[in-house]
């Protein structure tokens, strides 16, 4: 990419484009506010600069409804922000409805990042165009956060829980993936790039990028080798259709059963007990890596009736 | 005693005008460290409920740990040196300073015997390898992650209350010294009075933390 | 201020035996399974403890008016702290709201998981562990 | 303020707090709340001298988009130094601790703060946290950000964050004892006659800071002392593995962390509010909206905290309350502005350093503030977050805010303090270099912000380099603006011609007494009978203006 020095970003997706005309006008309004209150300085003192040693100002205390005024006209423009920048953060906050799941696993100062189809990377994301992605993530160590500046999102990742932020790039290209919470010595060196393909140049590149088992493959293996398909199957409660459902569970609460309480259930079974069930599962904190942990997630979430990456939102 | 306060009366500072304005700053002073207290303390009592909230067998089984009625009976005794500390300003007030002394050093008895509990109670944690941080393998119930988390909790919180309470004892100590120098009187208690607000403050403290580390379903 | 008001000592001793009372009262309650009960009452037992010691004990019963808005305000800031703090975390498990206002109808029955295909999306920031 | 007319008698050298007493002693064991604005006035200037240096050395490193003048160890251990210092060693204690310290005693017409031993262990606690704070530095530093976010901070760190934390948690000290002060002293030690709405409004936001650095340090104190024991012991209060939540922290670490820049900019505004009123010699536009709006700022500052976490893992209906209340605090902000811009109407104006210094805390606290509306939107705050745009944004409302009204300050009260004036040339020639210097610095850093340059990168894409390379340059002029008075206050505290007891024709109780003032204040405690700002009692006219 030859070196230019841009002044404009350029623009991803659809909630790039969004986010950048709510910016461009709250830049005119700064501007227009900065401007109007320099010029009425500018005026005020040259208009009544002192013109004798004794001189004093006009004794003027104050107006109410010149306060109020500017308590109120304020209130309306800065309640008018506040409404439009919300509903950019619903849309960034709620995924439509079915995304292409792509599990990204940060640890110092890399990022791991794992299609359905089995693929991994490190700091790269082939992505396809037009087509929402979400992103499932975790850390192992400390926050990071994925930055992708051409989307205008960025979503910190917590050691120890699931967070997941989506985008639709619509222009194949190479762009820029950050680090953008501090995370260490090489804080700066945590970066990447994330390529947006023609769907067809995607499933080319998959296709020959190897032929990994795929994650709910992975997954399915994994969850038959700890132990857990002899249990869950009859006097355990059942994984069919849970990813995506509500749980009624011993002490009265129902939880929405998402990737959180899916994980939380395997690293600590007894925090949330199904109710008519006994709480006689062992806890595998330590025995499961981070890429277990999503691969038994991608399984799990395909025993919802639904192939992985297809999941109904 | 007129015409002492007329020359100067005993206590009054260089900066204030009258005895009236001294003692409102000092006990509002007091009361504005009070406030810093409450948040201090208020922010460890938030990260408390908010862990409580999201382990709630963990925090009764830890709480189990401790025993009940040791907490009871520590809560009895700081109780009763708030009543001698009381009595004490209440003589100061009256003027009859070795009553003031007495009940000073009852205070102090009482908290001692508060902190000798405390003491026997982390000996028995210390006996029971039950100490985050050093040993904890005395442990061997279900959610050991979280109880070590509520045994943290309940060493933090403790010493720093007990670290109040000696700080309390010196003052009160302080006070005692000053009180045989004859340094206060009908008219000037002020300090006897700020010691004991610090004072009822760290039982205060006392009275939450004992629901809070000793009594999390005690039904269970 | 709190200048030279004496208070009988008797006042100084019921006070003191209704603070014995009400943490043995507090002991015992807590080995009774009042089930989600248990921790409001103990709160409250607590709250009523306090209570006394300050009012007397503390002399804030005769202290003026300014005291009181300084004591007020450190129980006021504390209930600022845990509100925010506690409100973010119990509302972690909330759904997201469902989509932008305009185009997307809201869910029907958000947990009806007869027809997954009105459930909305898993929870934003899913809870932590 | 009219009050019985001082009539100084001329012996031979006036008796003055500077002249009261000689020696190492008489300084070290001072009570005199004047003698303590001074040693926290001298101490300040040397951490703000140490930030400074750091925040050279980084534009220097990022004139580069290799990281190649020092290592990223050193780097991070750079960023991390210049945000502790400048953040609890210079910009905390400046304002109050200097100009608040000597003139909220004169200011209400007491003859010393409430508790003047406290005061004086208040600036013992901040020399300790201070000394503590250096040797971490000098050990090795520390390279966790200001912000300590765990479980880098707790766990990861092998840096020496334990005696860093206790530094801070000591000088925090220092700063709730400065708030108790002064909240004791303007409630019970008022001048006869001074009620609420006569009190100059210095002393409203001095107050209003007071009660944020009350309520909210002790929070920080707690959390970053929870750190220490983490880390000390293995703990698991924040760190994941054994359980605890980084969230947590941060919410504990920003419930305290926003309001503290409110302590920074309050005291601010109460500089700018009595610069204005002085030097247009009229009272400030809508008083009484100016002083509640500084209260309702304090109060409301407790409640915003939450938009630091937008996208923390924070929840979605947290961050909607957050961002609304957030929204809300930048009304009493515009109300401020816009009086101050009324006050300016039909004044007598003149253009001293002092007064240029005010006018450029008015133009970029405005462009500070407004940005700030940027980072309170959800939706953009996603995309520039932890972004070279915040660093913009709160050297705007920092640098561009508080500093400028600090050196406004110490210019406007240097004759009161020293007894001597400044070299007006020189003022007015410092006041234009940090005002260019500024906006080259960091113009350049809000528009490489928004392409996407992450926060404490010490090698950034090269596309990145022109804004990066136009933002040192502007550095070295602002480095060139603060070294300005350095120099001429100095020369000026030896050799500057004397000042009487008023050069500004200013009204406020502080410019009725002796220049310097002497050690009580005042010879008789005045009586207040007017309402402040009252410019026809100080300079009595012979016809009546316009």
């Amino acid at each position: 990419m030859a070196t230019y020095f841009p002044f404009l970003p350029e623009q991803g997706s659809r909630f790039a484009t969004g986010v950048d005309t709510f910016y461009f006008s709250m830049v005119g309004l700064t501007i227009f506010f900065a401007s109007l209150i320099f010029a009425l300085i500018l005026f005020f003192s040259v208009r009544y600069r002192r013109r004798s040693p004794r001189e004093i100002g006009a004794d003027i205390h104050g107006s109410l409804p010149l306060e109020i005024f500017w308590s109120v006209v304020p209130l309306v423009i800065v309640l008018g922000i506040f409404a439009w920048a919300t509903e950019l953060f619903f849309t960034r906050s709620n995924p439509p409805a079915n995304t292409y799941d792509v599990y990204v696993a940060a640890k110092q100062w890399m990022w791991k990042v794992q299609h359905p189809e089995g693929i991994s990377e490190i700091n790269e994301l082939h992505v396809p165009a037009g087509r929402a992605v979400k992103l499932v993530m975790t850390s192992q160590d400390v926050i990071h956060s994925f930055y992708l500046p051409i989307f205008r999102i960025k979503q910190d990742v917590i050691p120890g829980r699931y967070t997941s932020q989506w985008f639709q790039a619509d222009k194949p290209g190479k762009y820029h993936l950050f680090c953008a919470e501090y995370c260490g010595t090489n804080h700066s060196h945590m970066t990447g790039w994330v390529h947006v393909m023609e769907p067809r140049d995607y499933q080319h590149w998959l296709s020959q990028a190897g032929i990994g088992t795929s994650m709910v493959a992975a997954g399915e293996h994994l969850f038959t080798s700890l132990g857990c398909a002899s249990c869950h199957v009859r006097d355990c409660p059942p994984l069919q259709g849970l990813y995506g459902s509500s749980v009624a569970l011993q002490d009265g609460r129902t939880v929405f059963a998402g990737e959180a309480y899916i994980r939380e259930s395997i690293l600590a079974p007894t925090a949330k007990v199904v109710r008519g069930y006994r709480p006689i599962m062992p806890t595998f904190q330590g025995q499961v890596s981070e890429e277990g942990m999503l691969q038994l997630l991608a399984y799990i979430k395909s025993l919802a009736g639904e192939a992985p990456g297809k999941v109904q939102k | 005693m007129a015409e002492q306060a007329q020359v100067h009366p005993l206590g009054l500072r260089h900066h204030f005008n009258n005895l009236d304005q001294q003692l409102e700053a000092g006990t509002m002073g007091m009361w504005v460290f009070l406030v810093t207290e409450i948040m201090f303390f208020g922010a460890l009592f938030c990260s408390y409920a908010i862990y409580r909230s999201v382990y709630p067998e963990a925090w009764a089984l830890g709480s189990h740990l401790n025993s009940s009625t040791l907490g009871a009976a520590m809560t009895v005794v700081l109780l009763m040196s708030s009543l001698t500390m009381a009595l004490g300003v209440r003589s100061a007030a009256l003027g009859n300073q070795r009553v003031v002394i007495l009940m000073l050093s009852l205070t102090i008895v009482l908290g001692l015997a508060f902190m000798g509990m405390k003491g026997f109670e982390y000996y028995h944690h210390f006996e029971d390898k039950l100490v985050p941080g050093y040993d904890f393998s005395g442990y061997h119930g279900a959610h050991a992650g979280p109880v070590q988390m509520f045994i943290s909790f309940y060493f933090i919180m403790t010493a720093i209350h007990a670290t109040h309470m000696v700080v309390g004892v010196g003052l009160l100590s302080v006070m005692i010294w000053m009180t045989s120098r004859g340094r206060f009187n009908r008219q000037y208690y002020a300090p006897l009075e700020i010691t004991g607000l610090y004072w009822h403050f760290v039982d205060i403290i006392w009275i939450f933390l004992f629901p809070m580390l000793y009594l999390v379903d005690l039904h269970k | 201020m709190s200048t030279n008001h004496v208070v009988p000592a008797k006042t100084y001793v019921y006070i003191f035996l209704a603070l014995i009372g009400l943490t043995l009262a507090t002991t015992e309650i807590a080995k009774v399974d009042l089930g989600w009960a248990n921790t409001p009452v103990a709160f409250l037992i607590a709250g009523s403890k306090t209570l006394l010691v300050v009012l007397f004990f503390m002399h804030m019963k005769w202290s003026s008016y300014k005291m009181k808005v300084v004591a007020a305000s450190g129980l006021v800031w504390l209930v600022l702290l845990f509100a925010f703090t506690v409100g973010d975390y119990a509302t972690r498990d909330w759904i997201a709201v469902p989509g932008p206002w305009p185009q997307h109808p809201p869910a029907s029955a958000a947990f009806d998981s007869s027809h997954p295909a009105s459930v909305p999306s898993p929870p934003v920031a899913e809870h932590q562990p | 303020m009219s009050t019985t007319p001082l009539v100084p008698p001329q012996s031979e050298v006036k008796k003055n707090y500077l002249n009261a007493g000689y020696g190492i002693k008489s300084w070290l064991l001072t009570t005199d709340h004047k003698r303590i604005a001074l040693l926290y006035l001298a101490s300040i200037t040397f951490f703000f001298l140490i930030g400074g240096l750091f925040a050279l050395l980084i534009r220097l490193e990022l004139l580069t988009p290799a990281g190649d003048l020092v290592t990223s160890e050193t780097y991070n251990k750079l960023f991390t130094m210049h945000g502790v210092i400048m953040i609890f060693f210079f910009l905390i204690p400046s304002i109050p601790a200097t100009l608040g310290n000597f003139l909220v005693p004169v200011m209400v017409g007491a003859r010393d703060l409430a508790f003047p031993r406290i005061n004086l262990l208040s600036w013992y606690l901040f020399v300790i946290g201070g000394v503590l704070a250096i040797y971490s530095m000098m050990a090795g530093g520390v390279d966790t950000g200001w912000t300590f976010y765990t479980p880098y901070s707790s766990v990861y760190s092998n840096t020496h964050v334990v005696v860093m934390i206790i530094g801070i948690f000591v000088a925090g000290f220092s700063s709730i004892l400065t708030g108790l002060n002064f909240i004791v002293t303007i409630h019970t030690m008022r001048a006869p006659g001074m009620t609420w709405f006569r009190l100059p409004l210095f002393i409203w936001s001095n107050y209003a800071t007071s009660l944020v650095q009350i309520l909210g340090t002790p929070v920080v104190a707690i959390t970053l002392a929870l750190v220490a024991i983490e880390r000390v012991f293995k703990l698991g209060i924040f760190n994941p593995t054994l359980g605890g939540d980084p969230v947590l922290f941060q919410h504990l670490f920003w419930f305290y962390s926003h309001p503290a820049v409110y302590i920074m900019v309050l005291p601010g505004m109460g500089v700018i509010s009595e610069i204005i009123s002085a030097f247009s010699r009229k009272r400030v536009f809508g008083y009484e909206f100016v002083a509640l709006a500084s209260i309702a700022i304090s109060i409301l500052g407790f409640l915003v905290w939450g938009h630091h976490m937008f996208v923390a893992g924070e929840s979605v209906y947290s961050a909607l309350s957050f961002s609304f209340l957030s929204f809300l605090i930048a009304i009493p902000s515009a109300i401020k502005v816009f009086n101050w811009t009324a006050t300016l109407h039909k004044g007598s104006i003149s253009f001293d350093t002092p007064l240029l210094y005010a006018f450029g805390f008015i133009g970029l606290f405005t462009v500070g503030g407004l940005t700030g509306l940027f980072l309170a939107s959800l939706g953009l705050n996603v995309h520039v977050h932890d972004t070279y745009f915040v660093v913009a944004h709160f050297h705007y409302i920092m640098v561009g805010g508080t500093v400028m009204a600090y050196m406004g300050g110490i210019h406007y009260w240097w004759p009161k303090i020293s007894g001597r004036m400044y070299p007006e040339g020189w003022g007015r020639l410092s006041a234009l270099l940090v005002f260019v210097g500024f906006n080259l610095t960091f113009l350049p850093q809000f528009v490489v912000g928004y392409l996407g340059m992450p926060r404490r990168y010490h090698a950034y894409p090269p596309e990145f380099q022109i804004w990066n390379v136009l933002s040192t340059a502007g550095a070295t002029v602002l480095g060139l603006g603060y070294a300005l008075p350095l120099i001429y206050f100095f020369w000026s505290a030896r050799y500057a011609a004397k000042a009487g007891p008023n050069p500004w024709g200013a009204s406020g109780l502080e410019w009725q007494i002796d220049s310097p003032p002497i050690t009580e204040n005042f010879e008789v405690t005045p009586v207040i009978t007017g309402p402040p700002y009252d410019y026809r009692k100080v300079l009595p006219q012979e016809e009546p203006v316009g």
